[in-house]
């Protein structure tokens, strides 16, 4: 009995969006203490299949049944009375209370007809510090914090939330290493308790480290459920992307290979109260891989080299002349680019279509009155679209509508567009399918080989040894060490990052 | 998506401009009725453009700060000034065309006021706006001294009652304007960057776009329409009335845009829906006038009639219209 | 020993208001009066407030252009405990009369009157159909010249009010209404005359008139009410008809008889009226215009 | 401190700094007659104020309160003056109209998704015409309730009085405050005007804290109408024109962001107080001409916004970095 009876099933599922059938027939079925990893491309239908299974969308067809019997949640908070918790694939949390009342927003403990605030705060804390986040302050804005850390108040809260089952909609794409191995001691902690867990990603490893089964969709469509214990990466990924691919594919270390002329150099740049003043000397045909903590002022360096927060010491010299970057259109003038992280708040511009977000850079470079026409445009958006293999129903479709992940390879795109001699690259893979993964670091080799200069942030190590010529090293909003050659592999990193002491590593 | 040319026209704009207008007819039989007389033409209907044109004026300058998530509240006060300082200039004894442009150039500069307050101090739009919309009246009556400067310049008074192969002159400008910044903006990147930056400031800021610069641009611009419309209204009446120029104009003017379908968040914009929003509101107070209803009842229908279009445009409705397009699509293929 | 007197002034929304406070401030000057001018910006709760303020100032005396009759008792006890004169300029108040000491004010009953007996008088017995420019929808004046123009016209069946709405006392808002009333009453053939609450909205109107290729003042005559220059102006083009006087000059009387009451305690009388006089283009509209335009119109 | 005191914190000291200027020039402005024509002025503002935070922080606007301030005013004169119904019981009357309207507004808002700017546009002209139907006139309200109303008031020293209606508004201030700050339904409207969509998917109940925040504005204009009939002993349909704008001034003036999220009540009081005391210095002063009055306030309105911007940037959000991880 215990094996046919499932927390949460849905049936014949099919959803579409216009033309576009972003799910068809999709069953899909939850057993009480199971981590059940749900994996497909970007744009495969994860997201969309998770909105409908806790009523944020209505099915067009298909029912979901909670513990055998059919149920049709209204919104999310229905859902959540029946004990279902998601975190969404957006942090969806509210940056302008405190962290405290994110967590407890909507079930506060009230005396007297009044919010219990004393009470909500410490319960915070303990909750917070199960995660390992002592030393938060529950009654500061939850918008003070980073991402990492609203993730996991995000997560914090949903496991609060769930009594029955609890999903997590790419919950580790902003975590490092050690976030990670927290949440999953919470996984296991509710799996031993019962509950069915829901568990999107794109790291195979985490996959393979924690889930029991596996589902995966491809463009909308069921392609299988299956338990992990009968499954290598291999027929994962095969399964995904519906052939092979290789996963040696340029790892071999970059090393030191022949670089170009020097193209940018960082003299004493640096910003009062953000970042210590840095040096870089940055060539064509070399990547700078940026490694360091959260919060280590990574994105910081690159705002500043960017011109959104403009350095005031030092200098910043291009092709040996001195130049002013004083904001963003500065620095694309002078054949910079910069995909930023926070896609949502910094890269999209969500009700602007797919072509217009592509060309908006170079048309800001192209000045108020040189227009591109429409089928300019089109030529340009389709090339890139085709380059990066950007999955969108058509070129005129806004953008907010496309997945996360080919929201990125659009981003990627717009730069690429305005044709940088330097590109600055803010944690570009996040939240990329393995495919659009490859594809990225492909991507990055090629555009280095082609003779562009450029700086990659990435909290992937793996990812950061297999592109990066050298690899800079921040902490506590200061460059502190630079490695080369056998230095770039990850324990080496990981040794600079945790404060060993640096003259071993830089020499 | 291609839709049928027909069905593009038939939104809920031109649907309620043709129902407020066949409302009209209903209520006032002579209301088509188009005479020719002293080379004009002559009628309700041209009544309509003629009152219409100061709020699309107003519209036209709106939409593209309301487009970049802004509001204008100022209009109103700028008119009065541009007004003002176009009439005491004519009195005084300057030429006509000095008058104008120096009219034009401060109501330019108000914008710019705006804009700077916008762009540059990051103070929210209703507030910054709203300075000169309170200050704004007081430099007019300053400038007038309280007082209705009447003046009887002809070339001024031509921007107000004057014709244009039998059009009254003020919608011919709106028409002109209209066009023109219409075209300004879509045959260069300009409106492109305007929805950008309306929809994500931050995104576009990134993407190099100098959103500074265009938030004061398109604040100037607003003004520049703003002192376009003081101009002709003072010039219609031969005076400029700094107390009441333009008075509560502001909200007509951002209803038109509202009702052309430019949402107050920002973003996707068009100026001619706008300029047909102003016609809307035009029709409405014209066909009041027509029919004859006490004046009490005046807000009444006013209030009626916004509700009645907005529902019309309301998402729920919206989806109806395309379900019932869906189904008789539906019906003529077998 | 120098008076100082609060005047708390509506605004400055027309012409005529303009004029009012220029004129009373230039009589203030002749008399060594320290005037402290407040502007209510039309609104009443700003005029309780100036009173208020001036009572805590400990002025002299107190002058008050109501903005509307009503609501007036409790400031005006306060400004009665604290042993200050209140005068109210320009119409009345609905409160206890001992509460101020007096009123100069026109009658507004009375100048609708005028001007509709001068309409009964110039159309005799021919059908006379009227078109009507209201003042602000709920304004005291606007209801008072309604008011006195119909009981004029009341027992002459052949003067109708054909039309009536509201053209705010705006020069651009009158025209625009004439507009209207001209389509709407054929092409204006069959108005026999307008008439507006205020000068303002019967310039606006005059000129729609001339738009439309009639002839103001002879095609449709042409009567209003306030005396502002602009309409001595349009007589003087044999444009206007008529026009009643409103007087800028309230406060003249108004320090009189402070004057008098601070010196002695003189009473005086109570409700002080100012002549409502009727203006046609036998009165000498040049002079007129020409006195009037240096009064701050 | 809270960063979001700050706003707060920085109107407070601009009102201190500026009243001690005043007092500098008028020493007349001392005294507790001042103080407290300051709450019995400013008391319909004040309690339109509390109702218009509310509806800032949820992230909208509310243009009707003039209208129903003025269109309360005239139904409670109707019903007391033309239909001899007890004062207390048309209060009821009005106040169950005016939530029911607030609400009506709230409903067309969430589920037409009709921005709040020209709804409650289209509810002031509503407002505003149904108040001119009623009646043009001014209609006075002669009633012994009303007169036994303005007895009631604490005698302060120096001739100053705290009326009734003043310590209602104080009143309403502190129920707000708490309502705002320390219950389910504060919460919610922090999080609709922080984020709807999350806030939808974190479990607010969204249409209800919509509705109920027009109806609670509109019920709290409504109370400022029953208390402008009760300042005024009369019913005006043209009454309170623009308050809107006076309250939304005083709201943004007391550090509440326009774009939804922050915001404190208390600072309301606060930016009416100092609206208070613009009109009053300009009063006492009582040289500046009609223009140079709007001029004047407009140019302080300005003043007290940069000043605040420059308090409130030199404290912009500072991120917290978090760093768990101690690699010793
Ligand atoms: N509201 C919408 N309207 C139209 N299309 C949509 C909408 N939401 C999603 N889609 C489309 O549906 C498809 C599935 O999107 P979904 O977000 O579920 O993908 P996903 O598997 O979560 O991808 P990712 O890994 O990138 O997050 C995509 O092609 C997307 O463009
Ligand atoms: N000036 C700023 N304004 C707003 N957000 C900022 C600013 N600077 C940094 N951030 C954000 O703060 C967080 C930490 O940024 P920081 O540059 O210090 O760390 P990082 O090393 O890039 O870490 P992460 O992996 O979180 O990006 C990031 O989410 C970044 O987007
Ligand atoms: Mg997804
Ligand atoms: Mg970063």
């Amino acid at each position: 009995m215990a094996d046919t009876s499932y927390t949460l099933q849905a049936r014949g599922i099919c959803k579409y969006f216009g033309e576009h059938t972003a799910l068809q027939d999709i069953d899909f079925a939850l057993r009480p203490g199971e981590v059940h990893a749900l994996l497909g491309e970007n744009g495969a239908g994860k997201s969309t299949l998770i909105k409908i299974l806790t009523g944020a969308y209505h099915p067009d067809a298909g029912e979901v049944l909670l513990e055998d019997r059919p149920v049709s949640f209204r919104d999310p908070l229905h859902a959540q009375a029946h004990g279902i918790g998601t975190v969404y694939q957006e942090v969806n949390l509210l940056p302008n209370r405190s962290v405290a009342e994110n967590l407890f927003l909507g079930r506060q403990p009230t005396r007297f007809g009044m919010v219990d605030k004393r009470r909500i705060e410490r319960e915070a804390t303990e909750l917070l510090a199960r995660y390992g986040l002592d030393d938060i302050d529950p009654r500061a804005e939850l918008g003070a914090y980073s991402v990492a850390v609203q993730q996991i108040v995000a997560i914090a809260r949903a496991v609060e939330l769930s009594g029955k089952v609890l999903i997590l909609d790419e919950p580790t794409a902003s975590l490092d290493r050690n976030e990670v191995e927290k949440l999953f001691e919470v996984i296991a902690d509710l799996k031993a308790r019962g509950l069915a867990i829901v568990f999107i990603t794109h790291f195979l490893d985490q996959v393979f480290a924690i889930a029991d089964r596996v589902t995966i969709l491809r463009n909308g469509r069921l392609i299988g459920t299956e338990p992990l214990t009968e499954m290598s990466r291999t027929d994962v990924v095969r399964m995904m992307l519906g052939k092979d691919i290789s996963f040696s594919g340029g790892t071999s270390a970059v090393g030191e290979r022949e670089v170009g002329e020097l193209l940018v150099s960082f003299r004493g740049t640096g910003r009062t109260g953000s970042l210590q003043p840095f040096s870089l000397d940055i060539h064509k045909g070399e990547v700078i891989g940026v490694a360091g903590l959260l919060g280590s002022g990574r994105t910081e360096m690159a705002r500043i080299m960017f011109g959104i927060d403009p350095a005031d010491s030092g200098e910043i010299r291009l092709n040996g002349t001195p130049v002013s970057i004083q904001s963003a259109s500065d620095a694309i003038a002078h054949g910079f680019g910069f995909c930023p992280e926070d896609r949502k708040a910094d890269g999209i511009i969500g009700d602007l279509s797919v072509r217009e977000n592509i060309v908006i850079a170079l048309q800001g470079k192209l000045g108020w009155f040189r227009a591109l026409n429409r089928d300019d445009q089109l030529e340009i958006a389709g090339r890139f679209a085709e380059m990066l293999d950007i999955r969108a129903a058509s070129p005129d479709m806004p953008i907010k509508l496309l997945s996360g992940g080919n929201q990125q390879k659009v981003i990627l795109a717009r730069w690429l567009a305005t044709d940088p001699g330097f590109l600055i690259l803010d944690e570009p893979t996040r939240g990329i399918d393995v495919g659009a993964h490859a594809e990225i670091v492909r991507t990055i080799n090629r555009l280095r080989d082609d003779g562009m200069a450029l700086v990659v942030i990435s909290s992937e190590l793996d990812e950061v040894v297999a592109y990066s010529s050298r690899i800079v090293v921040m902490r506590d909003r200061e460059l502190v060490a630079e490695l080369r050659g056998e230095n770039i592999n990850p324990s080496v990193i990981v040794q600079a990052i945790a404060n060993q002491s640096d003259e071993a590593i830089a020499s | 998506m291609r839709r049928h040319p027909l069905m593009r026209i038939l939104n809920a704009q031109t649907v309620a401009l043709a129902g407020v207008l066949l409302l009209n007819w209903f209520l006032f039989p002579g209301f088509f009725d188009i005479a020719w007389q002293d080379g004009r033409f002559f009628g309700s209907l041209i009544d309509v453009l003629n009152r219409g044109a100061p709020v699309a004026i107003l519209a036209v300058g709106m939409t593209v700060v309301i487009a970049t998530k802004g509001v204008d509240l100022s209009v109103g006060a700028v008119m009065a000034v541009a007004g003002a300082v176009a009439a005491t200039m004519v009195v005084d004894g300057y030429s006509a065309f000095t008058a104008i442009v120096v009219a034009l150039a401060v109501g330019t500069l108000c914008g710019v006021w705006n804009g700077l307050l916008v762009a540059l101090l990051d103070i929210q739009p209703i507030i910054a706006t709203l300075v000169l919309m309170v200050a704004g009246r007081g430099l007019a009556q300053l400038i007038t001294e309280g007082s209705i400067v009447t003046f009887s310049d002809p070339h001024l008074i031509f921007m107000g009652t004057g014709s244009f192969l039998g059009f009254p002159m003020a919608a011919v400008i709106a028409l002109v304007l209209m066009i023109a910044v219409t075209l300004a903006v879509r045959r260069t990147a300009i409106g492109l960057f305007i929805e950008a930056v309306g929809i994500n400031r931050s995104a576009a800021t990134f993407a190099g776009i100098r959103s500074r610069m265009l938030l004061i641009s398109v604040y100037a611009l607003s003004g520049f329409c703003a002192a376009v419309a003081g101009i002709i209204v003072a010039a219609d009446i031969r005076g400029a009335d700094a107390n009441n120029s333009g008075l509560w104009l502001e909200l007509d003017a951002i209803l038109a845009v509202v009702i052309g379908g430019t949402s107050l968040l920002g973003g996707r914009f068009s100026i001619p829906m706008a300029v047909i929003g102003a016609i809307i509101i035009q029709a409405m107070n014209t066909g009041i006038l027509v029919s004859g209803f006490p004046p009490e009842f005046n807000l009444i229908v006013k209030a009626g009639v916004i509700i009645l279009i907005l529902v019309l445009q309301s998402p729920i409705a919206q989806q109806l219209l395309i379900f019932s397009r869906r189904n008789a699509g539906k019906r003529s293929t077998p | 020993a120098e008076m100082t007197v609060g005047f708390s002034q509506i605004g400055s929304e027309s012409g005529w208001r303009a004029a009012e406070t220029s004129v009373t401030k230039q009589q203030a000057e002749e008399r060594g009066i320290d005037l402290k001018f407040a502007d209510a910006q039309q609104k009443q709760e700003n005029q309780i407030k100036a009173i208020r303020g001036f009572i805590a100032q400990g002025v002299d005396a107190i002058l008050v252009a109501p903005v509307v009759a009503t609501g007036w008792d409790d400031v005006l006890t306060e400004a009665k405990e604290a042993d200050i004169p209140v005068v109210l300029l320009d119409r009345g108040v609905d409160a206890s009369e001992d509460l101020y000491l007096a009123s100069v004010a026109s009658d507004q009953v009375k100048e609708g009157r005028v001007a509709g007996q001068w309409l009964v008088d110039t159309v005799g017995d021919k059908e006379c159909k009227v078109v009507e420019l209201q003042g602000t929808v709920g304004s005291t004046p606007a209801i008072n010249r309604k008011k006195g123009f119909e009981e004029a016209i009341a027992g002459h069946a052949n003067i109708t009010i054909a039309r009536s709405q509201t053209g705010d006392f705006t020069r651009s808002k009158g025209k625009e209404v004439m507009e209207g009333f001209i389509k709407a009453e054929n092409g204006g053939k069959d108005i026999c005359a307008m008439y507006a609450h205020n000068d303002d909205m019967a310039v606006g109107a005059i000129q729609a008139m001339k738009d439309a290729g009639l002839k103001p003042g002879s095609d449709i005559y042409v009567v209003s009410i306030d005396a502002v220059p602009d309409i001595f102006a349009a007589m003087v083009a044999g444009e206007a008809n008529a026009t009643v006087e409103l007087t800028p000059n309230m406060a003249g009387p108004a320090f009189d008889v402070l004057a008098a009451y601070l010196k002695d305690g003189t009473k005086p009388e109570k409700f002080i009226i100012t002549e409502s006089k009727l203006y046609t283009p036998a009165d000498n509209p040049q002079g007129e215009y020409d006195t009037r335009k240096g009064l701050g119109y | 401190m809270n960063r979001s005191l700050r706003p707060l914190a920085a109107t407070t000291i601009i009102f201190i700094i500026a009243y001690g200027l005043s007092v500098a020039q008028f020493p007349n402005m001392f005294s507790t007659r001042v103080l407290g024509n300051f709450l019995t002025d400013n008391a319909f503002l004040g309690i339109t104020a509390v109702g218009m935070t509310f509806v800032i922080i949820s992230g909208g606007i509310d243009l009707s309160v003039g209208a129903v301030i003025g269109f309360t005013g005239v139904l409670v004169a109707v019903l007391v003056s033309w239909f001899s119904v007890h004062p207390l019981i048309a209060f009821a009357i009005a106040l169950v109209v005016a939530s029911a309207f607030g609400a009506l507004m709230g409903c067309a808002i969430h589920f037409l998704q009709v921005p709040s700017f020209i709804v409650t546009l289209a509810g002031m002209f509503l407002a505003r015409g149904a108040a001119s139907v009623l009646t043009q006139d001014s209609i006075p309200v002669n009633h012994e309730f009303y007169s036994f109303i303005s007895t009631l008031y604490i005698k302060l020293d120096g001739g100053g009085r705290i009326s009734f209606i003043g310590g209602l508004m104080l009143l309403v201030f502190v129920i707000g405050a708490i309502l705002a700050h320390r219950t389910k339904f504060g919460s919610y409207v922090y999080a609709l005007g922080g984020n709807a969509t999350s806030a939808s998917l974190m479990g607010v109940p969204v249409a209800r804290t919509t509705i109920l925040v027009y109806t609670l504005s509109s019920f709290l204009a409504g109370l400022a109408g029953v208390v402008f009939s009760l300042y005024t002993s009369a019913g005006y349909p043209l009454a309170a024109v623009g308050v809107e704008l006076d309250a939304i001034g005083a709201v943004v003036i007391g550090g509440t962001l326009l774009t939804g999220g922050y915001g404190f009540i208390f600072g309301s009081f606060v930016g009416v107080m100092l609206q208070g005391l613009v009109q009053t210095y300009i009063i006492f002063d009582g040289s500046l001409s009609s223009w140079w009055t709007k001029i004047v306030i407009g140019m302080l309105l300005f003043l007290f916004i940069v000043l605040q911007r420059v308090i409130f940037s030199s404290s912009a959000p500072k991120l917290k970095h978090v760093r768990k991880l101690k690699h010793e």
